[in-house]
C-alpha cells in the first residue's frame, strides 16, 4: 500500500498505539478516527469515551462534534458531565487521553487558549476545554498535530494544558503522578520524549519523508533518534478501514445537510 | 412550580436586563429557541454563563446582550472558532466583553456545586496551566489531610437558567434522556429555571425509576417548543443540523451578513418556525 | 477487568486480613452472600466501612472479625438496634472495636470524592453537632470567597468494595437499577471491586443510555449468586424479607443464639443456600 | 370521632401540618404514617422525600425500612445517595424534615448517639444518619416524639443534631439560615418554640390530656401557652386512613413473613 496521505499516516500510526486495554478519552478529529480505526482492527475491546459523558462508544461514523446521538446511542452508558469529569477523569480511570493542539512546544505543553497577550489577544481560540484536567488526569498523553512553523514554536504563548513544563522532573515536582506527554505523532513523524529532558524526540520519519521536511515544519530545533526509524506504511487492512470510516462518515453528514 | 406558558412569557418573566444566565446544553438539547425569544426580547447586560458557548452565544453576542461570558470552551462544535464572540473580544465589536475563563471540569463542578449549596468547588485541577494566572477566581487551598494544593473556584448560581428537554408530564416533571451534560446541575443552581419541551405526555409511569428527571417543583416555566433545540438535536426526536452549523461559519464571519441572518431568521420569527426546521432531520 | 468466579475464589482472592473493606447497599441489594463467604474463610482485623452497618456487620463484628468500623447510622432498619455491634462497643466481646462516626452526607460524599481522585470532601455540614468533637477526622476549613467554616471529611478510598447488583452481561459490565445508593461510588473509590449478581445475560443493548452501570474494566471479580442479597432484596427479583430483619433482633439478643444461628446458616452453608431463601419472595 | 390512641393523635396532628406545597425528608415511623395521611387526605399534590434516594414517592403500604421496594416503585424518580444528600437536602430543596429523638431537649436539639460517654456509653444507639445535615438544611424541622422522662431531658447526652442550641439567636450565630425545630408533636401536645427564648412551649393539649400529664412525662419545667388551646380531634376521614394505612401494612409486611 504506497498511496496514502500524511493525515492518513498520522492517524494509523497513532491507532497502532492503542490497544483493547485502553481506556481512551477522545477528542473529535485525528484523535476519534485513530480510535475507531483502532477499534474496527487490532483493538476491538477498546473502550471509547467523549467528554459528553459516553462510555465505551462503537460509533458507525465519526461524530461531527463530541456530543453527537451516534455516541450515545452506541454506548455501554451515558453520565452527565459533572460525573463524566469527576468519577471517569479526575477518578484515575482513563489510561489515554488525547490532545491536539494551536501551539505545542518541545516538552509537549500546549496552547489551544491565545494567540498573542490574552487580555489583548492576536487571535482567541476556543480555550482549553477539558484540557487542563485531561493533561494532568489520564495515566499518559498521546498527541497529534499536522506539523507547522506557527504551530510547533520554540515557545508558546499561552499554558492551556502542562506537558513537561520545563522538562526534566517538572511534574513530579508539581505533584503530578502521571506521565504526561508520552507520544506526539504528526503527519510527518513518531517523536516520543527523551527519558531525562522530555524534550520530543524523533523516533520514526513516516515513508518519504526526510529530516528537513521535520525540521522546516518545526520551529524548534529538532532531535532525532540515534536508531531513526521509517514508520510503516499503512497496511491496506488499516487504510481500506480509514476510508471505508471516513466515507460512511461524509455520506451520513452530507445526508444531513441535505435534509435541513 | 411549573407553569406551563407561551415561550414569549416564559421568557420574558424570568430574565432580566443584567442577570446572570445559564442556556445549557452540551451539543445534545442546546436551548435555541429560548435563546432566540431572548433575542427577540432585546435583553442587556447579560452575563452568560455556560461551558460550551456556541452557535447561540455567539448570536447573542453579535447582537450586543452580553457584557460578560464565564466559560470553558468556545467554540463552534466540529467547526472552528465563534467569529462574532471573537469580533467582541479582539475588536471590542458591536461591544467589548469580559471573559471569565475556566476548564470544563471546573464548570461542571461549579454547577454541582451550586446544586449542592455549596459556596466553592474544590478538584485536582489546573496543574501547571496558566488559567490561575489570568482568572482571580482560581484560587488553591491546601488539603487539611494531605497538604496537596487542591483547585478552588466559586459555585455557579445563576439567577436563571434556560434548558430544552424531551418531556413534560402534565404535572410539569421534566425528562431528560441521552447525553444528559450539565442541565440538571445547572437548573439545580439557578434561582429561576425555565424549560423548552418536544411535547407533554400525561404522565412518566412505567418509566425506569433511575431516569433524569427535575421535579416540577424546581421549575419555574415550561414552554413546549417542538423542535426548540434545532439546530442542535433531541434524542429520540430528530438529529443534528450539522450542515447549519457548518454553515453558521460563513454567516458569523461578516458582521452585515449576521445581521441579515438574525432579522430573517430570529427577529422576523416566531417559535412556531422550529418545528418545520426539524421536518427532515426527524428519526 | 471482570473475571466470573465462584464466590469463594471471588472473596479469597480479593480480601485480606487487615483490609479496609466495604460492603455497600442501601437496604437494598446488600451483599449478604459475599460477607457470609468472607465469615466463612474468617477473615481478622478489617475495618469494615459502610454508611448503614446493619445484620452483615452486626455479625462480622460478632465473630471477632473487625477491629474498626466507620459507619453513619448503626441500626437494623426498621426494627431497632444492632445487638452484636452494641456487645462490641459496650462490653468489648467478643473483642473491643474502634468506632469512626460520621453524618450520612458525609458518607456518602466521602465515596464520592474517593471515586473523584479527591483526597477530601467539603460540605456546608456538622454545624453545632457534636460528632466533631468525637472524631478528630472531621475538620472545618474556610471558603476562599465567603469564608464560611465548611465541613472537611478525608475521601474513602476502600482496600476492596463489595457489592451486590442485579445483571451482569457477558462482558462482565454490571448493571444496578432501583435504589442505586452509594454503590457506584463505593466501588470506583476502592482498589479492588467484587460484584455478585443475580444473573448474566448476553448484553445490554437496547437498555436506556442512562441507566447506572459499571464497566467491566472497573470491576475485578463478578460471582452469580442468584438470591445473593437475601434478606435485603433485589429489585425486580425478589422482595425484601422483613421477618429476618424483625427476626434478628431475637438472635442477635444472646451470644449464644447468635453463635448457633451463625453455625448453621453460614458457616454450614454454602452460596447456594441464597437461592432457596428467596423463592418465596420472588415477584 | 373519640375513640383514638394518643399515638394517633400525634401522628395525625403531624399530618395536619403539611400542604400540598411542602417537600419533605420523611423518616422511618410516625414521620412516614403522617405525611402519607397528608398525602391521603388534605395534600395530594406532597412531595415525599425518603433519604434512600426515592423522590415523591406515593407507597400503598408504610415501609419498614427507609429504601423499601414500594418507596422506588413508586417514585417520581430514584437518586444515588450522594445525589439525595449533595443536590436534594444540602442544595435546600427541602422544605420540612421530620426528626425523631432518643433524647430532646427544651430547645430541639436531639440526641441519637449515644446515652452516657461518647467513648464509654452505657447505650451506644443507631447515630446520627442523616440527621446532623437534616437539621440544618431543611427549610424548618418538625420533631414527633412519645413523652417520657428518659426522652425529655434537662440537658441532653450528645449533639447528634442541632436544634436552637442555647435558645436566642445561636442558630444565626452559627451562620444557618433555616429555621430548625419549628414544631414538636408529641403523644399528649402540640409545641412551638417560643419566638424569642427558642424554648418549646406547649400551644395544644390533645383531648384528655392535663398539664400534669405533660409535666409528668417532661424531665424539664414545661411552659404552657397563655392561649392554650385544645387540639381538635382526629376526624372520622383522618382516623380511617391512618387505620387503612396501617392495616394495609400489616398485612403487606405479615404476607412477607409468611413468604419467608
Amino acid at each position: 500500500m504506497t498511496d496514502f496521505t500524511p493525515n492518513e499516516m498520522m492517524t494509523i500510526a497513532a491507532a497502532r498505539q492503542l490497544s483493547n486495554d485502553d481506556v481512551c478519552f477522545v477528542g473529535i478529529g485525528a484523535p476519534s478516527a485513530a480510535c475507531n480505526v483502532a477499534r474496527l482492527t487490532h483493538a476491538p475491546d477498546i473502550t471509547l469515551i467523549y467528554e459528553s459523558g459516553t462510555i465505551g462508544t462503537a460509533p458507525d461514523v465519526l461524530p461531527l462534534s463530541i456530543g453527537d446521538g451516534e455516541l450515545c446511542e452506541t454506548a455501554l452508558a451515558t453520565v452527565s458531565v459533572p460525573e463524566m469529569f469527576r468519577y471517569w477523569l479526575m477518578g484515575g480511570r482513563i489510561s489515554i487521553g488525547f490532545l491536539g493542539a494551536a501551539q505545542l512546544d518541545r516538552f509537549g505543553n500546549i496552547n489551544t487558549t491565545v494567540i498573542g497577550d490574552y487580555h489583548h489577544p492576536k487571535v482567541r481560540l476556543p480555550g482549553g476545554g477539558g484540557a487542563p484536567e485531561i493533561a494532568t488526569s489520564c495515566g499518559e498523553i498521546y498527541i497529534t498535530l499536522k506539523q507547522a512553523q506557527r504551530a510547533m514554536v520554540e515557545r508558546i504563548d499561552f499554558y492551556t494544558s502542562f506537558g513537561h513544563g520545563d522538562g526534566g522532573d517538572h511534574r513530579q515536582r508539581l505533584g503530578l503522578t502521571t506521565r504526561g506527554p508520552t507520544l506526539l505523532i504528526t503527519d510527518l513523524a513518531i517523536w516520543r520524549p527523551d527519558s531525562e529532558s522530555k524534550e520530543f524526540v524523533v523516533r520514526s520519519l513516516h515513508r518519504g519523508v526526510t529530516r528537513d521536511m521535520v525540521q522546516d515544519t518545526c520551529g524548534w530545533t529538532v532531535r532525532f533518534s540515534d536508531d531513526l526509524e521509517e514508520t510503516p506504511p499503512p497496511t491496506a487492512e488499516e487504510l481500506g478501514t480509514l476510508r471505508d470510516l471516513q466515507a460512511r462518515t461524509a455520506a451520513a453528514h452530507a445526508g444531513a445537510r441535505r435534509a435541513a | 412550580m411549573s407553569k406551563f406558558l407561551p415561550l414569549s412569557q416564559a421568557v420574558g418573566e424570568n430574565l432580566g436586563n443584567g442577570d446572570v444566565v445559564a442556556f445549557e446544553g452540551f451539543t445534545h438539547l442546546i436551548p435555541h429557541a429560548a435563546a432566540h425569544e431572548a433575542i427577540r426580547q432585546g435583553f442587556k447586560d447579560l452575563t452568560l454563563l455556560r461551558m460550551t458557548p456556541d452557535i447561540i452565544y455567539d448570536q447573542m453576542i453579535g447582537m450586543g446582550m452580553a457584557k460578560k461570558v464565564i466559560f470553558s470552551y468556545a467554540g463552534n462544535p466540529g467547526v472552528g472558532l465563534l467569529r462574532r464572540m471573537r469580533d467582541a473580544i479582539e475588536n471590542a465589536y458591536p461591544r467589548g466583553i469580559e471573559t471569565v475563563e475556566h476548564s470544563h471540569s471546573a464548570m461542571a463542578q461549579a454547577y454541582e456545586a451550586g446544586a449542592s449549596g455549596l459556596p466553592l468547588a474544590l478538584f485536582r485541577g489546573y496543574k501547571g496551566a496558566d488559567l490561575p494566572k489570568v482568572n482571580p477566581d482560581i484560587r488553591f487551598i491546601a488539603c487539611p489531610y494531605t497538604g496537596e494544593q487542591l483547585a478552588a473556584v466559586p459555585a455557579h448560581r445563576p439567577d436563571v437558567t434556560f434548558i430544552h428537554a424531551q418531556k413534560a408530564n402534565q404535572k410539569g416533571d421534566v425528562l431528560i434522556e441521552g447525553i444528559i451534560g450539565v442541565q440538571k446541575e445547572a437548573a439545580l443552581a439557578a434561582g429561576r429555571v425555565v424549560v423548552t419541551v418536544e411535547e407533554v405526555v400525561p404522565s412518566f409511569r412505567g418509566l425506569h425509576p433511575n431516569l433524569c428527571i427535575l421535579p416540577h417543583w424546581t421549575i419555574d416555566a415550561i414552554a413546549v417548543v417542538p423542535g426548540g433545540a434545532h439546530p442542535s438535536y433531541t434524542h429520540g426526536y430528530y438529529e443534528r443540523d450539522n450542515a447549519a452549523y457548518l454553515e453558521w461559519d460563513r454567516i458569523s464571519a461578516d458582521r452585515d451578513l449576521f445581521a441579515g441572518w438574525i432579522r430573517e431568521n430570529v427577529l422576523g420569527k416566531t417559535p412556531d418556525a422550529f418545528a418545520d426546521r426539524v421536518k427532515g432531520l426527524r428519526q
